[in-house]
């Protein structure tokens, strides 16, 4: 096993990661464990631009999307409510 | 020159410094607002006057580098005009946004500045990656400012709108995406041609994620609901805004990115999605109850049919300023209604009656946007639809002619829905309002004027100067409402007179088809026009609209082209329009009427794009026309003309209309409007008369149809009349009876036929004018339209009373007056063309006549009269002298019928070759059938007359003269008064008898069509269920469904 | 073996997918945001993979020589992944953030409003 | 039942968009951007092509960027400036460690940021990162003391001079050869690496930079405390 397929492999865990991620914010039922999901899933989108060699995009993401984004998205939830319910 | 940049640095650096601009006060921060957009205003029009003058198109490089590797952008004609319209529109919404809020917000002032920047920079940019930024600028300034104003309103549709847009630039960012992929440029019109190159596999696809995000950009169905809701919640001022930057933009955008689709699978469906969300949102209009919602949709419709416009501007079938016309026209008029709406601020439909009824002004603008908004002239709209019209003819497009003018029908329905609330209560409304400010108004006068460039237009199609000239003074009048009606009667008449005596022999000869109709116009406008000195106008803008008619249909008459003909065919349409809805019930009447004349414009249009479709420019031109096109456009002509003519079947308009017009208007209605139609059988449609005939061979005569059409409407209407119990109905039945009569002369297509029709034509404006103007006056003193609440006026009413009695004779068409003429030459025609059963069907209905003619003058002058009227005056003099101006004609022709039936004569030898009819002597006509003396006619009645009243004078029962109360109750409770006038319910045994014929079959099917259609509507809405998530799904779907259907190919 | 960029397609059609089911199945409004923000880093990854390409590097040329020299730039710049995508992204994530925060803001607001996040309690204009 | 077929929806159009991945394979740069990668070292100076692409080639998208946030910005508080129903955002004051904690790595944060919008056109990130680094700063204080109250004035200036700035270069680019953001003629392009090289480009990055962190700065700013500052006086 060389370095290149290691690194596949940890591309495909990254992925997982990203998709497991993304799935926790769309279903946790707590806002604000959804909204640190999505911060995750971006996170580790974030390491997939570094391994698509674009380092620019990754530290973009991670500064903005998995940071900022976040940090709004907290101060929303704690302006509203954090949990989700529907009412009938 | 100014660098084109600058249209979007300048505002874009302001922006920037706006917050900061904002420390020195409020008032700095809206000068420099305005100042910016003033300099936008001066730069683009002064691109705008380069280019239209020949300056080359402006390149604008950034980055330093040619495209593909920089950006580039474009300042051509159609940009310019894109850029001075959204700087225009976002100069006056800031003066009208201004003190909309209570508490100003500096980023109100700075998002509206950036709403103009993101529109500007979409529609220069070349590259298709800036198009992104810029439609998220534009969008994000959307969703920001849509708070604006009303706040929870303007959330609910802000966010629905913000997430099917989000959803939207996602489709619109995969597209550019992979299209970057596929072609490796970023630049417009780089990848167009490497995408024709080179169809890839998949790029089917592509497309059509960028085609979904663009629909649901641009609002069309089945994606604009919520930009509807964004109408119905947000500021209208906003709205206006957003009409006049964004909208456009990404219309303008898309008609960029047409050029990536040219020759993928994509087309047909751009036109299919335009057309359909034409056709729908017209449709959900009709029933809408909001004012403004109702907008939305008119707006969404106006979208789809751009979007529908641009494959054929592609394929040169179309022109792009064909299409540039309507965006202009749909920005300046939109933009109007919604500041008016904003103005007014009444959400509800109905809350509307009588809106701006102390401010004239407003109103003008109003009517003014929405004949814009439907597409008539001389607004910028109608020649864009026309030019579009004739594009989609020369490319052999019948069946999307026929869905666009459907669609515009649905359209009149709403609109003049609209103005008929409007005029409805508008007596009753005169309260105090609050003061408007001039920045309020500031948009809605600016830009109704701005729509008036299209009288350009109407100049070059009419090329007419006495008809323009009328017009003029028109509107001259509509706007000088300080003089006073009688005034302005006297100066319509002077107008109308100079007119007659700069055209008389040129055109005013009787000798001429044109030259007759002509002459009936002047005379009958005079007439009215005289009669209108002693009657009060019913509006202040009566009689400038009166004139604005009167020129249109000059110049209808006087054109030469098909765009002329029917560009005056509108305009008499809207401005008569305007004048039925003038009385006090006349807005429901005149909407039907309007209903129908669009109906009837749009068969005439139809007919018209046949023949444009055949080459044909010229009325000259069209008996060139033949086969199949001669007689689908002879067709539609005919039945365009006789809807517009009330023919039986389409009748239901004209009673409500003739009756609640006001009654200065009825003549002229009667007598002379009511003649056009009969002016478009006689030269439009007759031109093409002949090969239609001769297409279909022996097999069958289409003019036989248009036969007993006429029969039919003169049977069916003399029948309905004698049961009126309101003058004026019974008139107007009568009336529409008689042009019955003229179609049916019309169609017999014979020199006799013609002249029994022409004749007939002079001789009912005469006495049918002088019948409306008798009852006008009678209506005047009495006040009231019943017969029940008439009677025995002879001895306070004596000339008026001579006035109907000549009236009556001249109608019933007995001798010894001239109406005796016409009908004898008509029923010779149909002898001779062999249609006996249709003479024998009109000698039947001339006898009824003769019912209604006797109910006429019996109910009204005979009979006792009331105590009320016991101090009743005689009619105004100019009344009578307009009536008596009528009466001499008549008398005239009826000892010497010659003197019109020699011109006639000699028109229709003109047209037909020859003519049947000898005239031997000066009073004395002979034909196949045999000789008609009018003098020994004229001595042998009035002896027989003489010698009868002799008779009855002194063999007859004495009359017993009986008091009006003169009535004994046997202990019963009586009656309403009115059931106890010996004129009421006159002819009841008769109606019995005709029962089955009369029970209304012809009102029903209208009313089933206007029932059907509306619950199509109600069913359909729903489909915009409110909620945003649908929204999205439906965008979803639409994915599946095109890709279904395009990529199965 | 991956030999191209499959997996992180699929991952960003992934991220898509997931993001645009919670943004139409998801009643509440934070949700639907939440949806939006991960469906625009799908979108995102697909747009910079769209322009990887497997063994090149970043875009940023770190040897003077090249220069002048113009054959060895000629080789370099063959082993060197497309830098408009990453261009077009950095610009879609500031974009992204951007229009997510006005998405909130809205959310906050209209949850004083109602009161509530349900975006079926959002849907009083109809028909 | 809505929710069902939204699902099966979204499945076949995921389906649909897999269908593409043949095309979003790897093949060739395509024309414009091996121009870019052959060319944009002669042309702008900077290592970092991905820099000259966004400040350069595509500058007029960077401004529309920079646009776009301003207008976000400024919308967020169009939308929130009434106070109405407004939630206000209550937090327990932050301890004495974390507060004192915060201003120290403020200063360095900011530094580091500026580091990285000064650097951008030779190593990865710019002003975009910088910014954000910058405003990550901004946001550590705000955390640590909500009762902080931002230098607005100060900030609204940096907010519009940057911006102004921003589009000053491009008319400058404009007037100087004729082109909107244009980078030759202006600035000499220098030494390739250096820190004063790539001509104009580190002068609007750094512009961006600015822009960016004072407005990501205000969004934080305008989202914690919009509407709620009228709150403590009445």
């Amino acid at each position: 096993m060389n370095v290149l397929s290691f690194l596949n492999l940890v591309d495909l865990l990254v992925c997982a990661v990203v998709l497991i991620a993304a799935g926790g914010a769309a279903l946790h039922r707590n806002l604000l464990s959804a909204v640190v999901f999505a911060g995750v899933a971006s996170l580790a989108v974030s390491f997939l631009f570094l391994r698509l060699a674009a380092p620019d995009v990754a530290m973009t993401e991670a500064a903005i999307g998995a940071g900022l984004s976040t940090v709004i998205f907290l101060i929303a939830v704690r302006r509203t409510q954090e949990t989700e319910e529907e009412d009938r | 020159m100014v660098s084109p940049m600058l249209l979007i640095a300048v505002p874009l650096a302001v922006a920037f410094l706006l917050p900061v601009i904002d420390h020195l006060g409020r008032t700095a921060t809206r000068v420099v607002h305005l100042a910016t957009l003033a300099f936008g205003i001066v730069v683009a029009g002064d691109w705008l006057y380069r280019l239209a003058g020949g300056a080359a198109t402006a390149e604008i490089l950034t980055g330093g580098w040619p495209p593909p590797f920089g950006i580039n952008l474009r300042l051509g004609t159609a940009e310019a005009v894109l850029v001075l319209l959204a700087y225009l529109t976002a100069f006056v919404a800031a003066l009208y946004l201004a003190d909309r809020e209570e508490e100003s917000n500096v980023r109100g002032t700075v998002i509206q500045t950036v709403l103009v920047v993101g529109a500007i920079g979409l529609i220069m940019t070349r590259d298709l990656f800036n198009t992104f930024v810029f439609l998220e600028i534009s969008g994000i300034g959307t969703y920001a400012l849509v708070v604006f104003g009303r706040e929870k309103s303007g959330l609910e549709a802000g966010f629905k709108y913000m997430v099917l847009g989000s959803v939207a630039s996602i489709f619109v960012l995969l597209g550019v995406a992979f299209l970057y992929k596929l072609t490796g440029t970023l630049n417009l019109d780089d990848m167009a041609g490497k995408l024709s190159q080179a169809m890839v596999a998949g790029s089917g696809l592509i497309l059509l994620l960028l085609l979904v995000g663009m629909i649901a950009e641009l609002k069309l169905f089945p994606l604009n609901g919520p930009a509807i809701d964004l109408y119905d919640g947000a500021e209208p001022g906003v709205m206006a805004l957003l009409v006049g930057t964004t909208v456009n933009a990404v219309f303008y955008t898309f008609a960029k990115m047409t050029a990536l689709y040219e020759g993928s699978q994509w087309v047909e469906a751009i036109t299919v999605v335009g057309m359909l969300t034409f056709v729908i949102a017209n449709l959900f209009a009709i029933r809408q109850k909001k004012v403004r919602r109702m907008l939305g949709y008119s707006s969404s419709a106006q979208l789809g049919l751009l979007v529908f416009l641009l494959p054929f501007v592609r394929s040169g079938e179309i022109l792009a300023s064909t299409v540039g016309l309507l965006v202009v026209n749909h920005t300046l008029a939109k933009a109007a209604l919604l500041w008016l709406a904003g103005i007014e601020g009444n959400e509800e439909l109905d809350g509307w009656r009588g809106a701006f009824a102390t401010r004239p002004l407003l109103r003008v603008g109003l009517v003014v946007a929405v004949l814009a908004m439907v597409g008539l002239p001389p607004f910028p709209g109608f020649w864009g639809k026309w030019h579009a019209l004739v594009g989609l003819a020369r490319g052999g497009h019948p069946w999307w002619i026929t869905i666009l003018l459907l669609g515009s029908l649905l359209e009149f329905v709403y609109y003049f829905g609209w103005l008929r609330r409007v005029f409805d209560g508008i007596q009753e409304r005169a309260e105090a309002l609050r003061p408007l400010k001039w920045t309020e108004v500031a948009g809605v006068v600016g830009f109704t004027v701005l729509l008036f460039f299209g009288v350009r237009m109407l100049g070059e199609a009419w090329g007419s100067v006495a008809a323009l000239a009328l017009a003029a003074v028109g509107v001259v009048l509509v706007l000088a409402s300080v003089i006073p009606g009688r005034m302005q009667a006297a100066v319509v008449l002077l107008a109308v007179a100079a007119t007659a005596w700069r055209l008389w022999g040129t055109q005013l000869v009787l000798s001429d088809f044109r030259g007759l109709i002509l002459t009936v116009v002047l005379f009958g406008a005079m007439v009215v026009s005289l009669a209108g000195l002693g009657l009060p106008a019913p509006r202040k803008s009566y009689w400038g609209v009166f004139l604005i008619l009167v020129g249109s249909i000059v110049a209808m008459i006087e054109t030469t082209s098909l765009l002329g003909f029917f560009a005056g065919w509108e305009i008499m349409t809207w401005s008569s329009y305007l004048l039925v809805s003038s009385s006090q019930k006349g807005s429901r009447p005149a909407f039907l009427y309007m209903v129908f004349s669009g109906g009837a414009g749009f068969l005439v249009l139809g007919g018209l794009m046949v023949a444009l479709g055949g080459g044909v420019q010229t009325l000259a031109g069209l008996t060139t026309l033949t086969g199949a096109a001669a007689l689908s456009a002879w067709a539609l002509l005919a039945a365009g003309f006789a809807v517009k003519a009330a023919a039986w079947g389409a009748h239901i308009w004209a009673p409500d209309a003739y009756a609640e017009s006001p009654d200065l208007f009825t003549p002229f209605l009667s007598g002379v409007i009511s003649k056009l139609p009969i002016f478009g059988l006689g030269v439009v449609a007759a031109a093409i008369a002949a090969p239609a005939i001769s297409y279909l061979g022996r097999a069958f005569d289409p003019t036989h149809i248009l036969a007993w059409v006429g029969g039919l409407t003169a049977f069916g209407m003399t029948l309905l009349a004698v049961f009126q119990e309101d003058a004026k109905r019974l008139l107007a039945y009568s009336s529409v009876g008689q042009v019955g009569y003229i179609i049916l002369g019309l169609a017999v297509m014979s020199p006799l036929g013609w002249t029994a029709a022409l004749y007939h034509v002079v001789n009912h404006l005469l006495f049918k004018g002088l019948l409306f103007l008798a009852v006008a006056g009678v209506i005047y003193r009495v006040g009231s339209r019943q017969f029940s609440s008439m009677g025995g006026l002879i001895k306070r009413m004596p000339f008026s009373f001579v006035s109907v009695l000549i009236g009556i004779i001249a109608l019933a068409g007995v001798p010894p007056l001239s109406g005796f003429a016409g009908k004898w030459l008509l029923y010779e025609a149909l002898m001779e063309r062999g249609w006996l059963l249709l003479t024998a069907f009109m000698m039947f209905s001339s006898v009824i006549a003769f019912l209604y003619c006797f109910r006429l003058i019996h109910s009204i002058f005979l009979g006792q009269l009331k105590t009320v009227h016991r101090d009743v005056r005689e009619a105004p003099w100019p009344l009578i002298t307009a009536q008596y101006l009528l009466v001499i004609p008549i008398l005239v022709l009826s000892v010497r019928p010659r003197w019109l039936l020699d011109p006639l004569q000699r028109l229709v030898a003109d047209r037909f070759g020859s003519s049947t009819l000898q005239a031997v002597g000066d009073n004395t006509l002979v034909s196949s059938f045999g000789y008609f003396n009018a003098i020994a006619i004229l001595v042998l009645v009035i002896v027989l007359f003489v010698g009868l009243l002799i008779f009855l004078l002194t063999a007859g029962p004495r009359a017993k003269k009986v008091g009006p109360l003169d009535i004994v109750y046997a202990g019963e409770v009586p009656p309403p008064p009115e059931e106890l006038h010996y004129a009421w319910a006159f002819f009841r045994p008769y109606q019995r008898a005709f029962q089955p014929v009369l029970r209304g079959a012809v009102s029903a099917f209208w009313r089933d069509v206007a029932d059907v259609s509306e619950a199509i509507a109600d069913a359909g809405r729903r489909f915009y269920t409110g909620n945003a998530q649908t929204y999205v799904l439906y965008a979803f779907l639409l994915v599946l469904a095109l890709a279904g259907i395009g990529l199965a190919r | 073996m991956m030999a191209g960029n499959e997996l992180y397609v699929a991952t960003a059609l992934g991220l898509i997918f997931i993001g645009l089911a919670t943004v139409t199945i998801k009643r509440n409004l934070i949700k639907m945001v939440i949806g939006f923000s991960v469906a625009d880093t799908g979108v995102n990854l697909l747009i910079v993979a769209l322009g990887w390409f497997p063994n090149r590097t970043a875009p940023i040329i770190d040897d003077p020589s090249l220069l002048s020299d113009r054959a060895t730039l000629a080789v370099r710049s063959a082993a060197i992944v497309d830098p408009v995508p990453q261009a077009l992204v950095l610009t879609a994530i500031v974009i992204g953030v951007g229009v997510t925060a006005l998405m909130l803001a809205y959310v906050i607001r209209l949850y004083a409003t109602e009161g509530s996040l349900d975006v079926s309690r959002f849907g009083r204009m109809k028909w | 039942m809505k929710q069902i077929v939204s699902f099966l929806a979204l499945a076949t159009l995921a389906v649909l968009l897999w269908n593409l991945a043949p095309i979003a394979m790897p093949s060739d740069l395509g024309p414009v951007a091996s121009h870019y990668v052959s060319h944009g070292l002669q042309e702008n100076r900077g290592s970092n092509l991905v820099t000259s692409v966004v400040v350069n080639y595509r500058g007029f998208d960077t401004l529309g960027e920079v646009t776009v946030l301003f207008l976000s910005v400024s919308g967020v508080g169009f939308v929130l400036r009434r106070r109405s129903g407004l939630k206000v955002h209550r937090q327990r004051p932050a301890s004495e460690i974390i507060t004192t904690g915060a201003r120290m790595l403020f200063a360095p944060t900011v530094l580091f940021g500026a580091y990285i919008f000064v650097h951008g056109h030779l190593t990865p990130g710019g002003g975009f990162q910088g910014g954000a680094v910058v405003a990550s700063a901004v946001l550590l204080l705000i955390l640590a003391d909500r009762d902080l109250v931002l230098p607005h004035a100060a900030l609204g200036w940096l907010e519009s001079l940057s911006g102004f700035g921003f589009v000053l270069a491009g008319v400058v680019g404009l007037v100087v050869s004729g082109s909107f953001l244009a980078n030759h003629g202006i600035i000499p392009l220098g030494t390739w690496n250096r820190l004063l090289s790539a001509g104009i480009i580190p002068v609007i990055y750094v512009l961006i930079g600015l822009k960016v962190g004072s407005e990501l700065a205000a969004l934080l700013d305008v989202m914690v405390h919009a509407a709620d500052e009228g709150e403590a006086h009445s």
